[in-house]
């Protein structure tokens, strides 16, 4: 009994890891250096300022969300860099919405009563944007989002009667009502399909962006063939597509993201479907032609082609400089710019030595509306509503392994 | 028992644990970091250099000190638990050293942190990790001793003085557990880290008070004067947003935590007592906040109507009944494992209906967005709040409204469980055939589990829909049943506070340890195959329950073969 | 009523697939009898009991209680007052003592969801009296000391005794006990046999399968036997011991087992005599 | 019409094989433990990501191009990675709750299901969105009158029916196999028996990993491309075949599959709702079937025992 302590394993093991912790003590050194990172030539005597993030870092979307915050990152890291903002660091918060708008609530209310933030990029889903809104609305906190694409976000449930929502909400992205039309007007007028089917995701995005297809289309005097839904996580399509192929359309117009559009085409093509596959911003992605997007797919992206356009070449040099575990994705253009219209209106409201304070958010809330810039998605500028005012549009197809732009040019009703 | 180990145990000198105690003291006061980290100095000064400031201590390091002080007291005195007592303060500080040495090293950038560094030494965390070994090992057997029990009785107004006072400290320990760290973000880079190891801390202090009998003792107290109890934790409930963690953001996630504790208490009716294991739940909150979306007035609303709250409520709760009654009508025929994937089931048919926008009810994939606040007395209940000289954060009116609704579902829980017709759904739960040959009509009380589950999810979802102010298919996954199952079971099934318990973990850990989000489904499965393995009955284990679902070794007498499902 | 018998059996069939189980089993049992039912295993005394409780839906035959016809459904039947405990004992294993007691008396109480919801006055005058009932119930089979023990933590022979508190609680008509001193000791045995003079003596009838030949021709009033599904025979069990075809049913056992059914059959009634 | 028809029942078919080969996993390890597996779908998905691991990273460059060569191997890749995973999966997290409640494990299995799928996303490269699948076999479609069928679909279905088919064999003839029936059966017989549950436990999972590990590599195969959460919706079709067929019943999984690829390509063309409820039409079933035929449409008759 009296050797019970030391036979005790837990002891044995408290002993051993002591003694490795103690060897490996001299192995692994990293001293890191006082004082912030890349800041040290800036001014930063006032503190920092944060710019929060709300999208999915976790879950089925954490791909785009984590897109959306790694681009954020990097426009405020060159904010610092650039010293943008005069006495200030600038600091970004990421929060997780998990996709849910209970959730996204939560991330915002957290956002809204830290008085250093001053404005937040987000959100990816429409429908945490609504329950994010009101949130950051009541509080006066900008918010720009790189990623929702429902118009009733910004102009309320009756579109021809449009009426600003929040006047704290602004988007980088265009809105279905214009994405949609101009892809109709490209595929009927000027590929001359006049046979379309129309598949979608169900969800917020894809299905918006088809919706306004449908409309333009049909003026156009286009016949929509067929319309059809998938599954947000089939990836068997062969039940969808047989019943397209039925209808004989001359194109499929698909509401959706890359990681479904891509096998789809590839599908459609198996099943003796060889019609061009069109989407929206959401497939605009080399990961479409990876998965199985062919040659002729086409697809609609905001902004000038990114060939013509420096700002947005850069930026894909910049992001790909900070290796990144994860890609940008569809939404870290939009979410860079989003984050650079919160960071370069608050250089303009601080100006040179001004102090930040809850009173300045009018004033940000201003500056925000008459920001215009160049960005990596093309001229970055808001409207009325707070809708982006980048109604340049392209279409790209996919030509020899890679998106090509095709047209250029803005919708005008 | 020999007689040797009884002397070992209960003679007054433990060398060990003496020792244990003064390295943790020890380790209080050693430097635990090399230099000063890029995102600011390290909480309670980690470069702290040796005996420069010993009265200065904050944070994990004064819980150290503190929980040293005390293992070096207890250690010399003849304290009925002492074995206890000691343990659970050498899991604290192995905790807390633990977190603190785990971040350190890895937010360092490697051993360098925590060992030698351009001259700096820093060997605090070793120390203070050896001293929680020390006495979590010295200690290793203590749970052979009994649980010491407080005897003595009070007269009333003391022991209603004592509920009051743990209750109250209960109170401020769970604004502190919340507010530890601070909110995170630029202001507060070690939130995380500060979180845990306060959690290490709290842990450490709960686990020393219940190895002295304390918490028993008042446990039976509340028990003796459980009415008193129950409005003095009301009281307390209430009192939350008068303590350091009343902002709105905390009212928000209580509130949160609040719907989402009412689903599944609900939930636990259905699974913790009459033993129906469902994964569709979700939906009939879901359902709740499509019902009273659509009451509510909401411009995008299909219905358009506007229907006060309250009534919104109820008629949100009965529909969900119904549902229940619609989706529980199959466990008449279907019985056990067949069961779950029906309910898995109906909670698919539920989230695609409501993607597709059924009846033009649901807003499909854009929602039903901007549902209006509730307004009771003219009081918008989003907006901060003003009594007296009292400023309240805003959304305290939800919070007082959930508070009042867990309330009410707990008070129903409890209230069916104890009642003939709890007994019945704890006895088809055991076994189905004989409460049937014990005359209980199976199918009607399923029916009933269903009923009553699903109007008290209705009656969460309504307020979740005004809270939330968007009802969206995309808060109704597959995942949030799981979760809400995870809820049930972490916390304890078929008790009363188990479902809150679970339910407040889930939302309230996530929220603390942000930074590790990417990780968060991760852990979150993980720990469902943790629990089962190791703490299957949960934190708060039911009587009843913790016989059944520790597993058993030795079977029942002629115990009987399950017929078959 | 009373001039019904307290539980009638006519020719009572089970069918299982192509195996007959019971064939035109008959029974009758006036009030306040002990009636035993004895047989070699695989008989069809359980199916017997499954198919008088409702548990199996009998091929053909009906099957009276107080001269009107019991529903097919266990809960029915029990709350037309025919209760029983089982063969391997089926208590609700973590409930208390006191509980399982609770759940017979399920059906005598009258509490509904909303007053159960509510707790009010009515519903505790209720919960009371049925508390009051079943510790008389558990007092009457004398497991008053372990009312909050968990059940599963009983003795063997306490399971037993509990299991029948628990039919009783029902306020049965008519007990069936399956097997009742299975695995008891004498002593056991004997105060078993106590217990089920009480409770004839309370105006229930009973009917009890056994092995113990013994014990059945001590306590009962009278005897049935089955064999293969079939009445082999029925009287009191003088008739019934003293019946060759019962020693000849016996025979196709092991022979130790038919010696030792031989022996109790031949000497047991001088016993059994001494024990009354 | 009729070609649409057609059309839609080789497709419900190549669905069919392709979920039969997870619902026979399903089957197998809930007729000998009574384990709804919820991870195993989370086995087919590895699979998948074992062979794509093994194209990647193991197969020589000229060896990539010849596909008699290089699917095999993928195959037995994916094989490899989903008995390693299913094994250890049963070892620590099933075994030690053998004799817990049915809950224990139930929960369990949804927390390894959780946890299969974070683990890829986060520590598979580039795991956080699709990945594209080689086509390493035959990629011109086979046209068929009306119907044009990809030629990995056609592999899929053959392979799948030459696997149940083995299976059923297996399970009948030999020695392991009669092991494992007598274990579904009675347990505890089957122990005095001298049959060794835990090693007919084993094997059953292995058995199920080997179908589930060549399903996910002919599914990242016919479909190019795939992700970390093929494995949970396939995984509940499959599920849902396994119980709509009588779970326990090897015939009654492939006949349940078989039954739900052609309900749910067959409700596209002419259920209403059509491709926005597909699948609705696929659980509707399932609660119907199971309402009027509570055991599936093979299962063992209930038997009440009192």
């Amino acid at each position: 009994m009296k050797g019970r302590h030391v036979r005790n394993p837990m002891l044995k093991g408290a002993v051993l890891l002591a003694g490795a912790l103690l060897l490996a003590a001299c192995g692994t050194n990293k001293t890191e250096s006082g004082g912030g990172g890349g800041s040290a030539t800036c001014d930063t005597s006032k503190g920092s300022l944060t710019v929060g993030v709300v999208a999915p870092l976790s879950g089925n979307l954490s791909a785009l969300g984590l897109g959306i915050r790694n681009s954020a990152q990097l426009a405020v890291d060159q904010a610092n860099a650039k010293c943008a903002v005069k006495g200030y660091k600038l600091v970004l918060d990421p929060e997780d919405d998990q996709a849910t708008p209970q959730i996204g609530a939560q991330a915002a209310t957290k956002l809204a009563s830290d008085p250093n933030v001053v404005g937040v990029v987000g959100t990816l889903n429409s429908s945490v944007s609504q329950s994010v809104q009101p949130i950051l609305a009541q509080k006066k906190v900008v918010q720009v989002s790189p990623a929702n694409t429902s118009p009733t976000l910004s102009k309320g449930a009756d579109l021809t009667n449009p009426k600003r929502q929040f006047d704290t909400y602004f988007r980088v992205c265009t809105t279905d009502n214009y994405q949609g039309p101009y892809a109709a007007d490209y595929l009927v007028k000027k590929a001359g399909k006049k046979k379309i089917a129309v598949i979608t995701d169900g969800k917020t995005y894809g299905k918006g962006l088809a919706e306004e297809f449908i409309k333009q289309a049909t003026k156009d005097g286009a016949q929509i063939v067929d319309q059809e839904t998938v599954g947000e996580k089939d990836t068997d399509f062969s039940g969808v597509l047989s019943k397209v192929k039925q209808a004989t359309p001359d194109a499929i117009y698909y509401g959706g993201e890359y990681p479904a559009a891509g096998p789809l085409s590839k599908q459609a093509a198996g099943l003796g479907l060889n019609v061009p596959v069109m989407g929206g911003d959401g497939i605009f992605d080399p990961k479409f032609i990876d998965l199985g997007g062919k040659e002729g797919d086409l697809a609609t992206s905001v902004g000038a082609p990114t060939e013509d356009l420096q700002s947005a070449k850069d930026f894909v040099t910049a992001y790909q400089a900070k290796k990144n575990k994860d890609e940008y994705g569809a939404y870290g253009a939009f979410s860079y710019d989003a984050a650079n219209a919160i960071i370069g209106s608050l250089a303009k409201t601080l100006g040179d030595g001004g102090t930040w304070s809850d009173s300045q958010r009018d004033a940000l809330l201003k500056n925000v509306g008459s920001y215009s810039a160049q960005g990596a998605t093309g001229s970055v500028a808001f409207d009325q509503y707070g809708d982006s005012t980048n109604k340049v549009l392209t279409v790209y197809q996919v030509t020899s392994g890679k998106w090509k732009a095709s047209q250029s040019g803005a919708f005008e009703g | 028992m020999s007689e040797v180990s009884t002397a070992g145990r209960t003679g007054l000198f433990r060398p060990l644990s003496t020792a244990g105690a003064v390295a943790t003291v020890l380790g209080a006061l050693l430097p635990w970091a090399t230099f000063v980290f890029n995102e600011g100095p390290y909480p309670a000064k980690a470069t702290l250099q040796f005996f420069d400031a010993p009265f200065a201590l904050s944070g994990f390091r004064l819980h150290l000190m503190l929980f040293g002080l005390a293992a070096l007291v207890v250690g010399f005195t003849r304290l009925p638990g002492r074995g206890r007592v000691l343990r659970a303060l050498g899991w604290g500080v192995l905790a807390v050293s633990a977190v603190n040495t785990v971040f350190l090293i890895s937010n360092g950038g490697g051993f360098g942190a925590v060992s030698a560094s351009d001259g700096a030494f820093a060997f605090g965390c070793y120390v203070g990790l050896a001293g929680g070994a020390l006495l979590v090992a010295d200690n290793w057997h203590a749970s052979a001793e009994p649980l010491p029990r407080w005897k003595f009785s009070l007269p009333l107004w003391a022991a209603w003085l004592v509920l009051l006072v743990s209750f109250g400290a209960v109170l401020l320990l769970v604004a502190a557990t919340l507010t530890a760290g601070g909110l995170g973000g630029a202001a507060d880079p070690y939130a995380g880290p500060v979180f845990l190891s306060f959690l290490g801390a709290a842990g450490g202090l709960l686990g020393g008070l219940h190895g002295t009998g304390l918490l028993s003792w008042i446990g039976e107290l509340s028990e003796k004067h459980r009415l008193f109890s129950v409005l003095v934790l009301l009281l307390c409930a209430l009192g939350l947003p008068l303590t350091s963690a009343g902002n709105e953001y905390w009212m928000t996630v209580a509130a949160n935590i609040g719907v989402y504790a009412a689903t599944a208490i609900g939930l636990n009716i259905v699974v913790g007592l009459a033993g129906l294991l469902d994964l569709g739940y979700v939906a009939f909150m879901g359902i709740g906040a499509f019902v009273a979306a659509n009451l509510s007035g909401a411009a995008a609303s299909a219905l358009g109507i506007h229907v006060p709250f309250l009534l919104a409520a109820v008629i949100a709760a009965v529909i969900a009944g119904i549902f229940g009654v619609i989706v529980g009508s199959p466990t008449l025929r279907v019985r056990g494992d067949y069961l779950a994937i029906v309910t898995l089931a109906f909670g698919e048919i539920f989230r695609r209906a409501a993607q597709n926008n059924i009846g033009g009810l649901t807003g499909g994939a854009n929602a039903i967005p901007n549902i209006p606040q509730v307004e009771l007395f003219g009081l918008e209940f989003n907006n901060p709040v003003t009594i007296g000289g009292l400023q309240l954060p805003g959304g305290v009116l939800y919070y007082f409204l959930i508070v009042l609704l867990v309330a009410l579902t707990m008070v129903a829980f409890g209230n069916l469980k104890n009642s003939r017709i709890g007994r019945a759904w704890i006895a088809i739960r055991e076994d189905e055939d004989v409460a049937r040959a014990m005359g209980i009509r199976t199918g009607k009380a399923k029916i009933l589990a269903f009923l009553t589950g699903a109007t008290l999810a209705g009656l969460a979802g309504a307020v979740f829909a005004h809270k939330t102010a968007t009802v969206s298919y995309e808060s109704f996954q597959f995942l949030e049943s799981v979760t809400l199952l995870a809820a049930v079971i972490l916390g304890g099934m078929g008790t009363i506070p188990g479902a809150v318990l679970g339910a407040a973990l889930l939302f309230v850990l996530p929220e603390k340890l942000r930074e590790f989000s990417d990780y968060r489904l991760l852990l979150f499965g993980l720990a469902l195959v943790l629990i089962m393995r190791f703490r299957p009955q949960g934190l708060v284990p039911d009587r009843h329950r913790r016989a059944e679902l520790v597993a058993e070794d030795v079977e029942l007498p002629a115990a009987p073969k399950e017929a078959t499902a | 009523m009373s001039s019904a018998p307290a539980l009638q059996a006519r020719e009572v069939s089970m069918v299982f697939g192509g195996l007959r189980a019971l064939n035109n089993v008959s029974l009758e049992l006036a009030k306040g009898q002990i009636v035993g039912l004895i047989g070699p295993n695989g008989a069809g005394k359980t199916t017997f009991f499954n198919c008088l409780t409702g548990l199996y839906t009998p091929t053909s035959g009906q099957v009276l209680l107080g001269g009107t016809q019991l529903p097919g459904d266990p809960a029915e039947v029990t709350t037309a007052g025919l209760a029983r405990t089982f063969q391997n004992i089926r208590l609700f294993p973590s409930m208390t003592v006191l509980e399982n007691v609770l759940i017979g008396r399920h059906v005598r109480m009258k509490q509904g969801p909303l007053s159960s919801l509510l707790h009010g006055p009515a519903f505790q005058r209720g919960e009371r009296a049925a508390r009051e009932r079943a510790r008389e119930l558990l007092d009457f089979v004398g497991l008053s000391r372990v009312e909050d023990e968990l059940s599963r933590n009983l003795p063997y022979g306490d399971q037993r005794r509990l299991e029948i508190a628990r039919a009783l609680a029902t306020d049965p008509s008519v007990l069936l006990l399956d097997e009742p001193t299975a695995g008891m000791n004498p002593q056991e045995t004997e105060a078993a046999r106590q217990l089920i003079f009480r409770i004839r003596d309370t105006g229930i009838s009973v009917v009890v399968i056994e092995h113990d030949t013994k014990f059945i021709f001590t306590l009962c009033d009278r005897v049935t036997v089955l064999v293969q599904g079939e009445l082999l025979v029925e009287g009191t069990p003088e008739e019934v011991r003293g019946d060759p075809r019962v020693v000849e049913a016996y025979l196709g056992k092991p022979p130790e087992e038919v010696q030792a059914v031989v022996e109790e059959i031949t000497h047991g009634s001088a016993e059994g005599a001494s024990g009354e | 019409m009729f070609a649409t028809l057609m059309q839609q029942i080789a497709n419900g078919i190549v669905f069919g094989a392709l979920i039969a080969l997870v619902a026979l996993g399903y089957t197998m390890v809930y007729g000998i433990v009574q384990l709804i597996n919820f991870a195993h779908g989370e086995v087919f998905m590895v699979g998948a990501f074992g062979g794509l691991a093994t194209y990647t990273w193991v197969l020589p460059a000229d060896v990539k191009q010849i596909w008699y060569v290089a699917l095999p191997l993928m195959v037995l890749g994916g094989v490899v990675v989903s008995v390693l995973i299913s094994l250890a999966m049963e070892r620590i997290a099933y075994r030690p709750l053998r004799n817990a409640p049915r809950l224990a494990p139930l929960i369990t299995a949804l927390g390894v299901s959780v946890f299969l799928q974070e683990a890829v996303r986060l520590f598979y490269p580039n795991a956080t969105s699709a990945q594209p699948f080689p086509a390493t076999f035959i990629t011109t479609p086979l046209v068929i009158g009306p119907v044009t069928v990809p030629a990995s679909g056609i592999l899929l279905v053959a392979v799948s029916i030459v696997l149940a088919i083995l299976l059923q064999a297996y399970v009948n003839r030999s020695r392991m196999g009669r092991a494992m029936r007598a274990t579904a059966q009675d347990p505890d017989t089957a122990r005095l028996m001298g049959i060794n549950p835990d090693r007919v436990i084993v094997v059953t999972f292995a058995i199920g990993a080997v179908l589930a590990g060549v399903g996910g590599v002919l599914y990242g195969v016919y479909i190019n491309n795939i992700d970390n959460q093929i494995g949970f919706q396939n995984g509940v079709f499959a599920f849902t075949a396994a119980v709509l067929g009588g779970i326990g019943s090897i015939r009654g999984a492939v006949i349940g599959s078989f039954v739900i690829g052609l309900v749910k390509n067959l409700a596209d063309v002419l259920l209403p709702g059509g491709t926005a409820y597909d699948y609705v039409w696929i659980f509707v079933l399932l609660i119907v079937v199971l309402v009027f035929a509570p055991q599936g449409l093979f299962g063992e008759a209930e038997r009440v025992r009192a």
